[in-house]
């Protein structure tokens, strides 16, 4: 039998279920439009203002900094996968380590240089370190 | 082993150092300058010497010599250029004697300009001194010059300073323009030249002058039927009559630069620049560019009959045209101008008519004698605190007997009379057309009867300025007490008197023709030199392709030099005889008037400055006219057309830069669907 | 087994509309976004066909992709960022002074 | 790669080859140093984080890319990678040969007069150790690009040159022209990677490798026309935007004129070069014209590329106000005049290699002459003097020596003797006419024509125009006349020196056809 069949079977199931709760509820339910329903759900609060506020920058920066380095991880991989064998083929321990050791260093080089030009700083907002020198005087 | 020929270039360079020295050093040195080019040039003159003794074979086997010194285009493996570019030397015989001539009458002008420039105080002397060195060195540079284009770039050069120089007084209101002169015309005939050498190097593929590779030995090996593949001859003409044209185009740059009929009108003019200026130009470099270019290549024109018929009569008709117009003339070097024109008329006749070595022989002669009498004159003119009319002259021959007397050793050169220098050489070139005239090509006749004839007039107008300027009473108050000339003036003229008198000796063919002695050193001169740079090479070729043979009159061989000779004498002296039975006398009149019309003509020149500015103006401005319309029409419509619309175009074609990168992104797509679209019906990817 | 024409069209259509992204969107984060997908239309491509061949050079490409999208996000994101300083917003069509 | 290759290549970086031989991976030496110097560059911003110490990071900079071009250099005379025969390195994925030498030499060379000039331009600026190290990382990225032998490290590579020239464009962040071209820049070049990369993708799909070698002969087999057709289309498209040639030009007008313009030098002039040196091998190792299905016509792509490139670049920089712009354009133009090499390809034509060879000297020539041009202009810029032709009115008045540079550098842009430009160009032209592409040297010498049009505006402008106003040029960057004074001299002496430089560039060519 052809293996798409089943796929195909699937995918109608999947699709089918969800649209025909909705279709099913939709028919059942009392219609009794409210105010208190449609708005944005905030733990109880009131909501205020518009979803779209401006986060501190950090909060980017630090995503920024944890995507390039979480995906360069990505490349870890493949020499993970040959590690133990190519050493079970005789290669030398210094043959297999030092490329790694390589990547690594460079990526270490690299995270120096955004530690030291304060990437990973937390550093505070203007109006935080205004209401720091606020509050001393 | 050192040899003389590795110090070759250094003859060349000397001069230009000497340049570079004056000018950036000039005015801080005595003498603005005229020492180093003295010491250069003497440096020249002694290396010229140990080099001709070298090329006679006094030092060693060696007798020739050609070396490429720099291949500045072309020559690279697989490079698109299919012609080498280079600068080479090529010394033999002629260029050597050529260097010595140029070296000594380059020397001697510089000794010369000491009296008549710095005694003179002119101003401007480095510039002066800055420029002779310059002409001094691209004249020598083109003597040595191994190929054609090499000599070309030299040529131009020397007619570049030779515009320099003439227009020296350059706050006056002459010398400009006759400088601008000068180069115009002269230019007029190197586009000829230019077009020439370009068409060489099509044909041929080199402009080498000398060697199995050389374009005349392939162009005589083309007629001869061998190798006729390796010369590509343009407009589908056969390989002779392509060859006349090329030899034409080259010859265009030789009548201007050698002031030949009909663009011999800048030389009278150029008589504006300092008297030493016009000693090296007529004696020894620009106007004997012209003629030593022939020479160099005469291998090449030898094979073109029609050429040489041509060359042979523009320098016959040249020298009588130019010795009648010097017969009325008052002022002492217009005298000379009109002679140097003539004298080298002659020689143009006896390279046409075959008479390579009386060619060679009256262009060495000439040198000499002609910077004599123009040193000479500029003593005449120094005395005469520059006043250069021959009538105001006069009885000058007892105030400056050095002067007069080594003058009238030039001046008896010039008109050839015996046993002058110029008596034998000019014979020699009318006895060269004579015979082969007579040995079948009767058109040489016509040639040589035109020179026959201006021997008379050349001894008419020599003497008339001897008399008048030196002989009967003084006519001024400055001729009464001229200014006196010292040791630099007196010691120039003395070598050039000297060499005037005795140069003729080396080649006394009808004393030789007579005796049966071996005294024709020239002949044997230049018999040798590299193979098919020899004049016995040359005699050949004119006799297979020219048929140019000998014919005699009465007396065979030594009957006709002795009768051509004896006529030529002759003829000079009854020129001479005639200026001294109308001009020797205490008070000599202007005869002129008898000449009746023919004196408006001759003083207008045969109206030929008339007549070139008007062809310049009115026909040529006529035709510009013309050219201008169609210009401003037709060309600069289209040009402009061009122009504006690629302007418009190109100010449509940056409006698709929007700024806005989502239409770039949209165009970038849209360009890599149209090009997979065209790729892929042309390549079937969809099928 | 698939047929490997499939993943080509599953790739191409993912690449098709990463390109409609781009031409249509003005913001320049949902620039990015499309770029993306275009990446991982060519990612499907190269893993699909790594199988197919049976090497696995598609494969360990496609890990360089997805480093080199990142590295592309980084830097495109600092970029918008000093667009944002600039310009006062992230619609790529407001950075437009220079042209023609 | 399959794993027994990559063992190859590990067991090939650790051992030495033959004794009293350097092994093979000192090879790569002028990129090693490169990155190196890069990375030490960030090492000095890292101990001194608010270092504004040109002298010290210009210095090693310029040391750095010194020191690569001399082992660019010393590689090339002693014969590494020629003599014996292309150098590998794992497994395939790199080749260093005499091309990617060539490459190499004018990468280093523009980043030696890029750094010597940016001491005094980028002077008063912050963060300039940033400046130099991407300056490095992407000109190793560029040295990376001539050699690769893969397209998976075609693809590594060229990212590694983009991605730090995207954020040197819009260095001056508070410079609204700078980000705004930065942010151009970024986008289509993010667009075309993700075209590129498809592109690659699909190559790999049709056969199932991605070492150069291996796609040529899986090609010859003449399967999947259609599918490795749009693949060769869409890497010849990301070649297009490294190049930048049309239609994936758009970046390059606005990069260049905001990006500070010592990057545009680079960008323009490097940039542009490993774009080419990419293409070249890619086109011709990988999908070789001789074995090539007939399908896969990409020699008629890169006609139609050139054609449209040159003229395009010509037309538009001829109606341009502002000189950098018009030198953008001019630089589009180029790089029409460079895709020549590509586009008089011919199957088994006889001077294949002489035009590529004559194209690779072109860019050399190109590396100077416009470096030259558009570090003049960042002296302008430093001088504080406007942009537009009016702006350089009478320039010549006081700055005589760098407008006789500059002038030096118009005249050979638009290929006039005695310049270097001028046998370039002419060898170019000459090497299609030669390969049967007469119509293509046509084209590119009408386009010269027009070309002598905007350059001589700018020699007019400065030497013959009145000054519209006065000048203050203030101090004299030592830096910026040194490198515009480097560039001058060296395009003046690539006419004698022409020769040696034809002689390698159509050697190392021939090789690859060979």
């Amino acid at each position: 039998m052809n293996p798409w069949i089943a796929i195909g079977a699937l995918a109608v199931v999947g699709i089918g279920i969800p649209i025909g709760m909705m279709a099913v509820s939709s028919l059942l339910r009392p219609s009794v439009p409210e105010q208190g329903k449609s708005a944005t759900y905030e733990s109880g609060e009131i909501p205020t203002g518009t979803a779209r506020i401006q986060f501190n920058i950090q909060y980017y920066m630090v995503a920024l900094l944890f995507v390039v380095f979480d995906i360069e991880t990505v490349l870890i991989f493949p020499w993970t996968v040959i590690y133990r064998s190519a050493l079970e083929q005789g290669v030398s321990l210094g043959a297999v380590l030092t490329p790694m050791l390589v990547f690594v260093g460079i990526l270490v080089v690299g995270l120096l240089w955004a530690w030291r030009n304060g990437a990973v700083e937390w550093v505070k907002s203007p109006r935080a370190t205004r209401r720091k020198t606020e509050r001393q005087s | 082993m050192v040899g003389a020929f590795d110090f070759v270039p250094a003859i060349v360079l000397l001069p230009f150092f000497s340049f570079l020295v004056a000018l950036f050093l000039g005015k801080y040195m005595p003498k603005g300058g005229a020492l180093a080019g003295i010491t250069a040039t003497a440096g020249s003159l002694l290396l010229s010497i140990w080099t001709v003794l070298t090329v006679a074979g006094f030092t060693g086997t060696a007798t020739t010599y050609q070396q490429t010194l720099y291949t500045w285009a072309g020559g690279m493996e697989g490079t698109p250029l299919p012609y080498e570019l280079t600068f080479g030397l090529l010394i033999d015989p002629l260029s050597s004697m050529m260097l010595l001539i140029v070296t000594l009458v380059a020397f001697l002008v510089h000794v010369f300009s000491l009296g008549y420039m710095n005694d003179e105080g002119e101003t401007g002397l480095p510039r002066y001194y800055a420029g002779l060195g310059l002409f001094s060195a691209s004249m020598l540079g083109f003597v040595v010059a191994d190929n054609l284009l090499m000599a070309f770039m030299f040529f131009e050069l020397v007619g570049l300073c030779s515009y320099l120089l003439i227009g020296f007084w350059f706050r006056e209101e002459a010398p400009p323009s006759a400088a601008k002169k000068a180069f115009l015309v002269t230019r007029f005939g190197d586009y000829f030249f230019l077009i020439g050498v370009v068409a060489v190097f099509a044909t041929f593929g080199t402009a080498a002058f000398a060697g199995d590779g050389s374009f005349p030995a392939l162009a005589e090996a083309a007629l001869a039927g061998e190798g006729g593949g390796d010369v590509n001859t343009l407009f589908g003409l056969d390989p002779q009559a392509w060859f006349t044209v090329v030899g034409l185009l080259v010859l265009g740059g030789v009548v201007g630069k050698s002031a030949q009929f009909p663009l011999h009108t800048w030389l009278p003019d150029a008589m504006e620049g300092p008297t030493p200026v016009s000693a090296l130009i007529h004696a020894a470099t620009m106007v004997a560019a012209g003629v030593y270019l022939v020479a160099r290549m005469y291998g090449f024109y030898a094979l073109t009959p029609t050429t040489l018929a041509i060359i042979a009569f523009v320098g016959g008709f040249t020298a009588l045209f130019a010795a009648t117009m010097g017969v009325v003339k008052r002022e002492i070097k217009q005298v000379l101008a009109y002679s140097t024109i003539s004298q080298y008329g002659y020689m143009m006749l006896a390279l046409g008519s075959g008479g390579y070595i009386a060619a060679t022989f009256h262009l060495m002669t000439h040198a000499f004698f002609k910077a004599l009498l123009f040193l000479g004159a500029g003593s005449v003119i120094i005395a005469m605190h520059h006043n250069e009319n021959m009538w105001d002259m006069g009885g000058l021959k007892d105030r400056m007997p050095t002067t007069y007397y080594t003058f009238l050793a030039g001046s008896l050169a010039l008109a050839g009379i015996f046993p002058f220098s110029g008596f034998w050489s000019k014979d020699e070139v009318l006895y060269e057309a004579l015979v082969h005239g007579l040995g079948g090509s009767p058109l040489l006749l016509a040639a040589w009867a035109m020179g026959l004839l201006a021997v008379f007039f050349t001894g008419f107008y020599t003497f008339r300025m001897v008399f008048l300027t030196f002989h009967g009473k003084p006519r001024t108050d400055t001729a009464r007490n001229p200014h006196g000339v010292r040791w630099n003036v007196k010691g120039p003229l003395a070598v050039l008197a000297v060499l005037a008198v005795v140069a003729g000796f080396i080649n006394m063919v009808p004393v030789a023709k007579l005796t049966g002695l071996e005294i024709e050193f020239l002949h044997d001169w230049l018999a040798h030199g590299p193979s098919g740079l020899t004049s016995e090479h040359y005699s050949e070729l004119t006799h297979d392709y020219a048929n140019y043979s000998v014919g005699t009159l009465v007396g065979g061989e030594l009957g006709t030099a002795l009768i051509s000779g004896a006529v030529s004498l002759g003829l000079a002296l009854a020129g001479a005889g005639l200026a001294y039975s109308l001009y020797n006398v205490p008070e000599p009149v202007e005869h002129t008037d008898r000449l009746g019309s023919a004196k408006d003509v001759l003083f207008n020149n045969y109206y030929q400055d008339e007549y070139q500015v008007w062809l310049a103006n009115d026909v040529a401005r006529g035709i510009s006219r013309g050219a201008d319309k169609f210009d401003q029409g037709v060309v600069d419509g289209v040009v402009n057309g061009i122009s504006s619309v690629s302007l418009l175009s190109g100010s449509r074609v940056r409006r698709i830069q929007t700024g806005v990168v989502s239409n770039y992104a949209a165009l970038l797509t849209l360009g890599l669907v149209a090009l997979l679209v065209i790729l892929g019906l042309q390549g079937g990817w969809f099928v | 087994m698939v047929p490997p024409q499939y993943y080509l069209l599953l790739a191409a259509a993912i690449f098709c509309i990463g390109l409609f992204g781009i031409l249509t969107r003005r913001n320049a984060l949902l620039f990015l976004m499309s770029v993306e997908l275009m990446l991982n239309a060519a990612n499907i491509n190269l893993v699909a066909f790594s199988v197919y061949w049976g090497n696995v050079t598609g494969q360990t490409l496609s890990l360089f992709t997805m480093a080199l999208a990142a590295a592309e996000v980084a830097i495109g994101i600092g970029i918008i960022l000093t667009l944002y300083r600039n310009f006062g917003d992230v619609d790529v069509t407001d950075a437009a002074s220079m042209r023609w | 790669m399959t794993a027994p290759a990559a063992f190859a290549g590990l067991t090939a970086l650790a051992s030495p080859m033959q004794m009293g031989q350097l092994p093979d991976w000192t090879a790569l030496a002028p990129v090693l140093i490169l990155a190196v110097t890069g990375l030490v560059l960030l090492l000095i911003d890292s101990i001194d984080a608010d270092t504004t110490n040109s002298a010290l990071l210009a210095g090693v900079s310029t040391l750095g890319a010194a020191a690569a071009l001399a082992a660019t250099a010393w590689s090339l005379a002693t014969g590494v990678g020629q003599d014996g025969g292309a150098i590998t390195l794992f497994a395939d994925a790199l080749v260093v040969d005499g091309m990617s030498l060539f490459f190499t030499a004018i990468f280093t060379s523009v980043v030696v007069m890029v750094t010597i000039a940016s001491y005094d331009y980028l002077r008063d600026h912050k963060h300039q150790g940033e400046f130099y190290s991407l300056v490095l990382f992407a000109a190793s990225g560029m040295a990376l690009m001539a050699s690769a032998n893969s397209l998976a490290t075609v693809l590594v590579s060229l990212e590694l040159a983009s991605l730090p020239s995207y954020v040197l464009v819009a260095y001056l962040k508070e410079n609204r022209g700078s980000v705004e071209a930065g942010l151009k820049y970024f986008l289509i070049g993010a667009l075309s990677a993700a075209v590129f990369t498809f592109g690659i993708s699909l190559v790999y799909a049709a056969t199932g490798s991605l070492i150069f070698a291996d796609i040529a002969e899986a090609l010859s087999g003449g399967e999947f026309v259609g599918i490795a057709g749009l693949g060769v289309l869409m890497v010849a498209g990301g070649f297009a935007f490294k190049t930048a040639s049309v239609p994936f030009h758009f970046w390059a007008p606005e990069a260049y004129e905001g990006a500070p313009a010592p990057v545009s030098a680079f960008l323009s002039s490097a940039s542009k070069a490993a774009g080419f040196a990419v293409a070249f091998r890619v086109f011709v190792e990988a999908f070789p014209l001789a074995t090539i299905p007939e399908g896969i016509n990409w020699v008629l792509a890169f006609q139609i590329l050139a054609v449209v490139t040159m003229t395009l670049g010509n037309f538009a920089a001829a109606t341009q106000e502002n000189v950098k712009r018009m030198l953008a354009y001019s630089s589009i133009g180029h790089a029409g005049y460079a895709l020549i090499g590509l586009a008089a390809l011919s199957a088994g034509g006889s001077a294949n290699g002489n035009v590529l060879g004559a194209s690779m000297a072109h860019l050399f020539v190109y590396g100077f002459m416009n470096t030259g041009a558009f570090l003049f202009i960042a002296m302008v810029e430093r001088w504080g003097v406007g942009r537009t032709f009016e702006d350089y009115n009478g320039l010549a008045t006081q700055a005589p020596v760098a407008c006789v540079a500059m002038s030096v550098f118009m005249f050979s842009l638009a290929g006039l003797p005695p310049f270097g430009g001028f046998f370039s160009k002419y060898f170019l032209f000459f090497e299609a006419i030669e390969n049967g592409f007469w119509w293509l040297a046509a084209i590119g010498a009408l386009n010269s024509v027009l070309s002598l049009f905007y350059y001589s505006r700018v020699v007019r402008a400065m030497w013959f125009e009145d000054p519209s106003g006065s000048f203050e040029l203030g101090s004299q960057p030592v830096g910026l006349y040194a490198a515009v004074m480097i560039a001058a001299v060296g395009t003046v002496l690539l006419l004698p020196g022409f020769p040696p430089v034809i002689e390698t560039a159509q050697t190392v060519a021939g090789t690859l056809f060979a």
